[in-house]
């Protein structure tokens, strides 16, 4: 406990969390501070690529465990279940429609890849090992809850999703981030070490000060939509916001201990499972059920889960991940 | 100089939107169009800005066709079918063309 | 297909004014309006381009606001006070829509 | 409030030939232009998009000019010299201004 | 004066001045070569945001200075003040518009943050050591100097001034440079030295380099300034550009002298009371001071004041405070 | 043949290739993963200035080579020469009118930085030192190929150009890219192995891997490009497009022996002499050949010519270059 409240504590204080909460500052109190698109697409480029290249370089360097197919299988079976516990969850706890329910679901069954991003920093802060192709499983659990999300509208009279059709499937799973990801994965691994070394001046050294001004610029973005969309927050939706990733992360520690994963592993799969989409997911929302509310989705995941994950969530699930692997 | 009566229809539409709108006006015979950048706005959806984007699922554009008054009904057509349950407003103008040949 | 007359509102104003332009609009009633970049122009205070921009000091942006005629002189009426004293334009256009209701 | 008739008249064009237009039109006595960007479009020479540039030859900007209706043609013949050999639109539409003595 | 040439002549040959002469050659010379808005934007941000954190890391390993509230109401005061006698200077030098002067001088109670950073570069190089703090004092001079200007115009006759209204003040207090720079400096302030490990291979190391591009394009803009608004330049107008940066920085100097500070610290007191802003200020005065010509003091500021400082300015600021601090 | 085999392998994974072909296979896929236009322009500018300054730094260090004069006159001969020659072969090749020739065939006798950069970064890897001065050759051999090409227009009739005007010879002469090549080399030169060492950890250690992120770009745009131009690849242009860059390398090599370079000289004599404009060239080709296809031009020169240098084009020429010197 105590150990889990140092390490909250130390996770609050760094430059990464500081800078989130520079920009939520900054744009409650209405300032235009705003970092130009561009800039933000590129940093978010380099995250991607930074991040792919390193989970492939470790698994050229470590060697591929037999647990990789069993945990890719896992994940793609937590990002469709999820959904269908965050629709019971939403329908007991709020009064949202079972369209806006279904939308919200598919951004809990999806990731957010900052907030592994930032849960992979914390680890290597504290020096805790992982499995090096989780990135892998992060880019399987991306798509899969979309449509499990649009099942459950189905199910119930489509009338209201414009459902799934060819061109909406392409873009889901080749969807820039997610080729990204598995691209860059490939090439850390196909070049391992010495591709590493080559340009580790470049994807490592600087990558915690890039995360820090990333996440000025989701500080300010979540700040905007709390602003905007803060009406929109009854007490159930902002209790199902908080509530989710902690039921998320159960699942994702169940999934972790069966793989039988190593400590940060197990962090991992629980992050993963605990975090929602801001970006795949809304899009296809848009496309699959445009009559969803766009604010809803984006305020619950962007404005209350994802600061809740990047401060209380990460120190707790790798605290908990430590206790019960003997980490 | 010589110039042509055309349309001049401007359709503000979601990101997400913009190539299945344009697939549909290209099988709707439209011959050109262009597509202008929009920063930010605001509607019954309530108000935005590229600036607080992260992900494209709110962005907006707006694309451009000049056409020849003949083929108005079915431009409109099609992107009617696109835009129906989407955000999204569609204004026609009248306007004169050079090198009407282009249309 | 059915269309409706209205009126097209293109404001070319300077970036600093965009937001108490729209807060004027807004109070006058406005429901919708869109913002497009600019990239450079010219006028009688000279020529400017993006890309001289170190500080958001010069740049401008175009504000377009598609409304119901009968609206068209309160909607004037609050651009005009804003733009009264600043460099910018005020362009409108007799335009047809769908979806009147949106408006 | 107060209105003048004037002709908006929007020119899409390369971008490599924007400098040589709005020469040819402040030469022709226009004193006032905008430029807007544009992401991408299609026409008869195929389509394109701004995502796929790494070179500034294939881009397109958007010049728009507000005249006084008797400067129209001297706008039309300047403007007609410069797009001939090129690719790009030229529409013409009639507006209303505020502040006529700015064009 | 013979270590002041030195200084000069080694601060003219550097990468930075030398980057600045490239963008100011290549813009005079009408190149298409240009830096796009969105990246320049980017650097900007990176500038602020690592020059705010080093200042606050600093003072976290240093201790503060029982200075820093003489100090950061000493640059208020200045930044008030300086205006006032831009404003008299203008009247006797040159036959501008009390509107025009009201415009021009409250850029010359403003700061230039870019000024100030290559500034620091000066210093680091030559291993001079300054107060941490002087970042927070640059941040709390950039708007008092708006406040200042509006008073001169209201007082000679409020009809030309559209005066400040609650909305242009928050604009000023908020806006994004300050904000920033505040906020990196409090960040820094409580990671400290470790916070600053965490980052220094973002934000120290490549600092230089990003630097050097940054300036190449205030050089493309300066450049471009002066080929639009060199007409405006009468020999008058020129003067005041040069002349109110030595006026400046003598008050910066009596300043830094009376508070005691480091030699270092007494230099970028100078550097900031004789640079000029071109971001903050120019945006409010196209506010509230409408009719007045941006021509004007964008020309003075960036394209007199901004070029002088950093090539002739800074050294010459540099050894008068080694000089008489004895440093 | 061995060693070349060694070469070209290692050449093909390395990480710098492999983000090319990730590039190109996602938007073959047609993923919608892409580089914001100002980010890769920043890139660009970053390694323009890069490569230009560590050229200039090279040249302080090791002194001036009494053959630069005759290798960039060789330089300008060479472009001038090589569209002659890429115009014949186009005529005998292909069945292209006069105007789209005379258009491609500017493109091979101007030069293609980034395979420029890509092969110094090779030769680097391979411990092979170059002359310094090369990046002035590069930027020399830019612009003459486009006057050679309108000469071989007007030749058959002038109808067809528009021609030179004042103008569009001042684009050429004075474009970005050749502006910030030449200038960031004389800043290098000027501030030598000192100004190296300040920038160093912004313009050396990450230059790698942000040319991989450059790469991943290049390869997205070609891919874009032989979607949408590559029913224009008849077998005859497709040839060319291989054949011309192996010719051209041939007189790269003649060249390189005659003046005697080094053998990363010659490899790199021979790079310029193989590669394809793809920015300043098409840009001018806009304006002085409006009726020349485009997507010809950009597909043959970035979707063939390109690749075929990246992956096979450098591996060899650095293999013949060090086998004919004995390096
Ligand atoms: N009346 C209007 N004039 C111009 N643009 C509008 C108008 N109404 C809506 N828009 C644009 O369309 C977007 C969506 O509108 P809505 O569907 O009303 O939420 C807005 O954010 C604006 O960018
Ligand atoms: N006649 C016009 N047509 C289009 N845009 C104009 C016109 N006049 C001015 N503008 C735009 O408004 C800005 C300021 O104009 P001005 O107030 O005349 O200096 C110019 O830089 C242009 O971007
Ligand atoms: N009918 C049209 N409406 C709007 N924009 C057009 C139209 N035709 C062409 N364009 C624009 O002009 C560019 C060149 O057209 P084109 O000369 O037909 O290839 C296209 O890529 C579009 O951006
Ligand atoms: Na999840
Ligand atoms: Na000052
Ligand atoms: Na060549």
């Amino acid at each position: 406990m105590s150990e889990f409240l140092s390490l909250a504590g130390q996770n609050l204080l760094s430059p990464i969390i500081l800078s989130f909460v520079l920009g939520l500052l900054a744009s409650l109190a209405r300032s235009d501070l705003n970092i130009p698109e561009a800039v933000a697409k590129g940093m978010s480029i380099y995250l991607l690529f930074a991040i792919g290249f390193k989970g492939g370089a470790s698994v050229a360097s470590y060697g591929l465990d037999a647990r990789l197919g069993f945990t890719l299988l896992a994940g793609v079976v937590l990002s469709a279940l999820l959904p269908v516990i965050a629709f019971g969850l939403l329908q007991v706890m709020t009064k949202m429609s079972r369209l806006d329910a279904a939308a919200v679901a598919a951004h809990y069954g999806s990731i957010s890849i900052v907030t592994f991003v930032a849960a992979t920093s914390v680890l290597e802060g504290r020096g805790i090992p992982s499995e090096g192709y989780m990135v892998a499983v992060a880019a399987a659990m991306e798509a899969p809850a979309i449509l499990s999300a649009l099942w459950l509208i189905s199910r119930g009279g489509g009338a209201d999703s414009k459902g799934m059709d060819s061109t909406l499937m392409r873009e889901i799973m080749l969807n820039g981030s997610i080729v990204l990801l598995v691209g860059a994965f490939a090439i850390g691994w196909i070049t391992g070490e010495q591709g590493l070394k080559e340009i580790s001046s470049f994807i490592v050294n600087p990558f915690k000060g890039v995360l820090c001004l990333f996440l000025l610029d989701m500080g300010l973005v979540a700040g905007r939509g709390l602003r905007g969309g803060g009406g929109i927050l009854t007490r159930g939706v902002l209790a199902f916001g908080v509530v989710m990733p902690l039921v998320g992360s159960l699942f994702g520690l169940g999934a972790g201990l069966m793989l039988g994963l190593s400590s940060g592993g197990v962090a991992l799969m629980m992050v993963l499972s605990a975090s929602a989409s801001y970006i795949a997911v809304p899009a296809a929302m848009r496309v699959a059920l445009p009559e969803a509310n766009p604010s809803l989705y984006l305020t619950l995941s962007l404005g209350v889960t994802f600061p809740f994950n990047l401060t209380i969530g990460i120190p707790l699930y790798v605290g908990i991940a430590m206790a019960l692997t003997g980490g | 100089m010589q110039t042509h009566k055309a349309k001049r229809v401007e359709i503000t539409i979601e990101n997400v939107m913009e190539s299945r709108l344009t697939d549909a006006l290209r099988k709707a015979g439209v011959t050109g169009y262009s597509v202008l950048p929009v920063l930010g706005g605001s509607g019954r959806s309530g108000a935005w800005d590229r600036a607080g984007q992260v992900s494209r699922a709110q962005g907006m554009v707006q694309v451009v066709c000049i056409i020849k008054p003949e083929r108005l009904d079915a431009l409109l057509d099609a992107a009617f079918a696109v835009v129906e349950r989407h955000i999204g407003v569609v204004s026609i103008v009248d306007c004169d063309v050079l090198r009407a040949e282009r249309f």
